[in-house]
């Protein structure tokens, strides 16, 4: 069982890197992090022995990550938000996220 | 010590070893969710400038080498999976070969920690280290604050590697002379391992990655 | 100030509004207190141990209570947020031919610096009825511009441009504090808000003279620091023409297109390499070092008299 | 008194070896109780030179530099080493074991271990203090913090490093204590309120405090080495570093007026000897305050460059924080109806709580309104609203817990009327105190100010007044409570007849707390007509 993960993750990790040189922009991010997710619910899942316990243990375990969700969630709404709103109207620049 | 008869021992306050057992495991994940945390406040600085300075943060991270930091992933994904075997077979009475899984994840975390600071002194080689002799002329706009998280997210994650070499180091020696209780698993130790395993996944492709489609 | 102060001054008709507001919630906040107070003053005496008032079996059910205050309290706060909110927002857009006043915090003084050239430390004359836009900065540390009578306050975090927005009706004096702790004279870094009739504004400006518009000065710059080498027609090195370039909106190398404000063309100074213009490589310097938020303001002002779409009115 | 008293856990064992090395949670919990009460003492004289300092428009004794260390060492002791640990390291440790009829802690030596770490924060802090103490301010704003203060940052942000770990320890162990050490019986619903949100808190304690541990660290590599993750010279945001101390700054003050919350959600059933009102309204209260007071940290940030759109989701979201508060103050005054209230110390305490609380709450209101923010944030009235909600509410609330339990943990009863005097006087002390402030911060008196225009001064010096009043009602119960472990007059196991598991073993308890597991069978607060019906029986 533990053979079968880890080939997964070799996987995954040579399919995150191979899709780094493939030029898509702003999507980059995202797949790296999705193919990262992946692999690190994997980890959770087996290594961690996540599959055989109990409901609390996986809520003890989500809680973490989802309080970090809460802090990149609402200080993204801040900085994605800050640049053009703070000059006034006059001369005010809507520049592209 | 105190003569509390029934309560010196550790765990007395335990009905009984599966609910050690269980208590320990749920600490170690409450603890984790901690490390999450702590290691999560660097992670939200390197998205909130990412969302200021995306295109100056990839460019920095143009600097950074692909090849060490892929090779550096799959030496830690594999010692993930030899400490997997290690608790394994230790929970399965296979003294002998706990201590073989052991030693192996000791030593491709070690393999891991040189080749990271081979990729330091290479880093340092080309004045890209913010504190020593970083070169602002030739690296300009955010690459010095990439290059500040760079190294405060790389530094903690390899100390925490290197507390968790001794702790499977000093595991494999109790184990070897079979000096460690019978009944205390050594999964707390797995759990630790395979969290630190989990931050450098999260930390490969905000480093490495970022900086190929520049 | 013989009398003890109970209220403070209102100099704006925004200071009103916003006094309105704080009545309101002073009203809201009152009742809900004083009802609070009054059951527990009620049932502390009522029920107290000795009282042989009758107690009829306690109530179990409870939920009609429960849902009853919360649902109360959730309107009644929603309310509040939606009519602060309201007042809040009306601070972010100010008319566009608002008077713009360049000031600078720095540790322990404010500096301010009228389009005329005119400069005041600790100290701000403005017309009274006018629009005005300060545009800040700060060379060291946060420092915050606060001034009670109007009832508005923004921080100056170095390192970038904040606006405050006001339009002062009283004419009179009132305090300017800061309110953001920076240091040891925090204390004592505040001055007067002077607001003066129009009238008597233009004289005042007049003979405060003034050492030339602050886009002359700018224009001075321009030349000592060696920005005209490049930027004028004929310049050594190419580069990015700016006559006409403010207020216009400016194609980048990495293919976005954003205006050129007062932040575009202080961030090109200082991180040149932030938003390079489409077309030209990065070559140019960063003065950062070199020029202090005073100078930078000066160019800035200068660029801007170089024509821009904007109406005249910010500048002249 | 006859005889020699009998086992119990202060005399079981005798000698320092075996206090400084002891893994009872009853003994760690004396401990801490020594180590804040010394933080209090040390915070509550800097706050008294603070108000002897604005008697005077100009300075009084104090130099500008000498008045910023003094607001910042009162803010950085009082914050970290007394209002975070004070409830859940003391009344929580020594409680929660009995309260759930367990044994001990899940990590009894964990435990130990979090009380040196708290020391040696503690030791680092104070010698910061002694050296020079520092002048950033207890928020370490970042530029100034990092390249412009003068004082011994390092060596503070040190000492509040070591102390934040140390309260993530004693959450964890609370944390798994409850879910898995709990008597047979005790069901969560049949928990005690105070074991409820003293488990929320350490829910929030483990949640928050490391991302302050980071953001400290990162401050200090900034110090250290001189480049910048938050500085603008190098294209840094300072107000990053805002929003990474303020979310976890936030959730610590619910950290602090959680658990006072649940010592007045003990304290007025027993006193009012009547069924708590909504049990379950006032536990979810609790959850829901420890879930959203996650969400509200921007409204620290209104004016301070913050989005627009950033800044209308945190107003909006801080008025939904307040809304559960409200449950529970209705809740309490809802319990009083139909009871047989005595006026003992405790109950005095926990009515002052309310009223404090209750106006500190709703001055909330104020602040969480865009608009009002703008004009009174960084003011006087900001002082006068958080203190509402930390003195008079944590700080009461403790004082009242601390009575409450005196006769469990002491074994020797306070002496009542000094108690009552004591609670009426911390009242009015406060309430002369605070009051003025919020009209001298409408006024628009900036905080941390050593000087303040001439008008102000009236307010001032009322304040101040109040002050000196305040500084006597705490110290008398150093006093009295001292006198008490003398001559106190013994305690029986249950001098309030109360419900709890707590009042069925001897006080003060054995070290190994229950001779059989309890078998749980109720409740807790069940009181039927004025007669308590104890929460578990003794086989």
């Amino acid at each position: 069982m533990v053979l079968k993960v880890w080939l997964a993750l070799f996987a995954l990790l040579a399919l995150t890197t191979t899709m780094a040189f493939v030029q898509l922009g702003s999507a980059n991010l995202a797949i790296a992090l999705a193919i990262a997710v992946a692999k690190a619910v994997l980890v959770l899942w087996f290594f961690m022995e996540l599959k055989g316990s109990a409901g609390l243990t996986r809520a003890f375990a989500a809680a973490g990550f989802f309080w970090l969700l809460i802090l990149i969630a609402l200080t993204w709404a801040d900085y994605s938000q800050r640049r053009d709103v703070r000059v006034p109207v006059t001369i005010s620049s809507p520049r592209s996220p | 010590m105190s003569d509390r008869a029934a309560s010196t021992e550790p765990g007395f306050q335990f009905a009984d070893a599966a609910q050690a057992r269980e208590v320990s495991t749920l600490g170690m994940w409450a603890f984790l969710a901690t490390e999450v945390l702590f290691f999560g406040a660097l992670i939200a600085t390197y998205f909130n400038y990412r969302i200021w300075y995306g295109d100056e943060l990839i460019a920095a991270a143009g600097h950074t080498k692909i090849v060490l930091g892929t090779i550096n992933t799959a030496v830690l994904l594999t010692s993930s999976a030899c400490m997997a075997m290690a608790v394994w077979s230790q929970e399965s009475k296979a003294r002998r070969a706990a201590c073989l899984w052991l030693a192996a994840t000791a030593a491709l975390g070690l393999l891991f920690v040189a080749i990271k600071s081979y990729e330091y002194l290479l880093e340092y080689r080309e004045h890209l280290v913010p504190a020593l002799d970083f070169d602002g002329a030739r690296y300009g706009g955010a690459t010095e604050l990439f290059f500040t998280w760079y190294f405060c997210a790389t530094g903690l994650h390899a100390l925490h590697l290197l507390i968790g070499i001794g702790f499977v180091l000093f595991a494999a020696i109790a184990i070897a002379r079979d000096r460690l209780p019978d009944g205390l698993s050594i999964r707390i130790l797995g759990l630790y391992w395979h969290f630190v395993d989990i931050v450098w996944i999260f930390l490969f492709p905000l480093i490495y990655l970022a900086g190929r489609n520049g | 100030m013989s009398t003890v102060p109970f209220w403070p001054v209102e100099a704006s008709h925004y200071a009103a509004q916003l006094d309105f507001l704080f009545i309101g919630l002073l009203a809201i906040t009152g009742f809900t207190a004083g009802f609070v107070f009054f059951l527990l003053i009620l049932f502390a005496a009522r029920y107290r141990e000795g009282s042989g008032v009758e107690r009829s079996t306690p109530t179990t059910k409870t939920w009609e209570w429960e849902v009853a205050w919360t649902t109360a309290s959730l309107l009644v706060f929603v309310g509040l947020a939606v009519w602060g909110a309201s007042l809040y927002v009306t601070l972010y857009n100010p008319p566009r031919d608002s008077l713009q006043i360049f000031i600078v915090g720095k540790q322990w003084m404010w500096k301010a610096e009228h389009p005329g050239g005119q400069r005041e430390i600790n100290a701000l004359h403005v017309p009274a009825g006018r629009d005005v836009r300060l545009v800040m900065a700060s060379q060291d540390v946060i420092h915050s511009f606060f001034v009670p009578a109007l009832r508005v306050k923004q921080d100056v975090v170095p390192g970038r441009y904040e606006s405050l927005a006001f339009r002062a009706d009283r004419p009179g004096q009132y305090r300017i504090f800061c309110a953001e702790y920076c240091g040891t004279d925090h204390a004592h870094m505040g001055g007067w808000l002077t607001v003066m009739e129009p009238r008597a504004f233009a004289g005042w400006l007049r003979n405060e003279g003034g050492h030339g518009t602050l886009a002359d000065q700018g224009a001075a710059l321009f030349r000592n620091y060696g920005c005209s080498g490049c930027h004028e027609p004929g310049g050594t090195v190419r580069a990015p023409p700016l006559e006409g370039l403010y207020g216009n909106p400016v194609p980048l190398s990495d293919g976005r297109v954003i205006r050129a404000d007062d932040s575009y063309i202080r961030d090109s100074i200082l991180l040149p390499k932030k938003d390079v213009a489409a077309g030209y490589d990065p070559v140019m310097p960063s003065f950062a070092g070199q020029l202090n938020e005073d100078d930078v303001a000066k160019l800035v002002a200068y660029v801007k008299s170089l024509g821009s779409s904007a109406p005249a009115g910010a500048s002249r | 008194m006859s005889g020699p008293p009998p086992r119990n856990y202060f005399n079981a064992t005798v000698g320092i070896r075996s206090w400084l090395l002891t893994t009872d949670h009853k003994r760690i919990a004396l401990l801490y109780f020594a180590s804040i009460t010394f933080f209090f003492l040390v915070g509550g004289f800097a706050a008294t030179l603070i108000r002897f300092e604005l008697v005077t428009p100009g300075p009084t004794f104090a130099s500008p530099d000498t008045y910023n260390r003094l607001f910042t060492m009162h803010g950085v002791i009082m914050v970290w080493f007394f209002l975070i640990p004070s409830i859940p390291t003391t009344m929580g440790n020594f409680m929660i074991p009995l309260m759930i009829g367990a044994k001990d802690l899940a990590f009894p030596r964990l435990n130990l271990a979090s009380w040196y770490l708290f020391i040696a924060g503690g030791a680092l802090t104070i010698t910061s203090l002694l050296l020079g103490g520092i002048d950033t301010g207890w928020t370490f704003y970042e530029p100034y913090s990092t390249f412009y203060a003068t004082g011994y940052v390092i060596l503070a942000i040190s000492g509040i490093f070591l102390s934040g770990f140390s309260s993530i320890l004693t959450g964890l162990n609370f944390i798994v204590t409850v879910h898995k050490l709990r008597a047979p019986g005790m069901t969560w619903y049949r928990l005690p309120v105070f074991v409820w949100s003293t488990y929320t808190t350490s829910v929030i304690l483990v949640l928050a405090t490391p991302v302050l541990a980071m953001t400290l660290a990162m401050l200090l590599v900034e110090r250290v080495f001189h480049v910048g993750i938050f500085s603008p010279a190098l294209g840094g945001d300072p107000l990053l570093f805002q929003h990474m101390f303020w979310f976890y700054s936030h959730p610590a003050v619910y950290i602090m007026i959680l658990p006072s919350m649940g010592l007045i959600s003990e304290i007025i059933p027993v006193f009012s000897r009547n069924r708590l009102f909504g049990y379950h309204f006032v536990v979810w209260a609790s959850i829901a305050i420890g879930v959203i007071g996650f969400l509200v940290w921007g409204h620290h940030m209104f004016v301070a460059g913050q989005a627009l759109f950033a800044s209308l989701a945190f107003s909006f979201l801080s008025y939904l924080v307040a809304v559960p508060s409200a449950i529970k103050v209705f809740n309490w005054i809802a319990t009083l109806h139909n009871g047989w209230i005595r006026f003992s110390a405790p109950m005095l305490y926990a009515f002052g709580f309310i009223g404090l609380f209750t106006i500190g709450g709703l001055t909330g209101l104020f602040l969480a309104a865009l608009a009002v923010d703008v004009h009174v944030t960084d003011t006087y009235f900001v002082v006068a609203h958080f203190h509402f909600i930390m003195v008079g509410g944590a700080v009461m609330g403790y004082f009242g817990g601390l009575h409450y339990w005196w006769p469990k943990i002491s074994g020797r009863m306070y002496p009542e009327y000094w108690a009552r005097f004591t609670a009426i006087l911390a009242f009015f002390g406060f309430a002369l105190t605070f009051t003025p402030q919020f009209i001298v911060g409408y006024l628009g008196m900036p905080r941390r100010y050593q000087s303040y225009p001439p008008e102000f001064q009236v307010w001032n010096v009322l304040s101040s007044a109040g002050a000196s009043i305040l500084a006597v009602a705490y110290a008398l119960p150093v006093f009295y409570l001292g006198w008490s472990l003398l001559k106190g007059v013994r305690a029986s196991p249950n001098p309030w007849n109360a419900t709890g598991l707590e009042w069925d073993v001897p006080s003060p308890p054995p070290p190994e707390n229950f001779e059989r597991t309890p078998d749980v069978i109720r409740a807790p607060y069940q009181y039927e007509g004025g007669r308590a019906l104890p929460q578990a029986k003794h086989v």
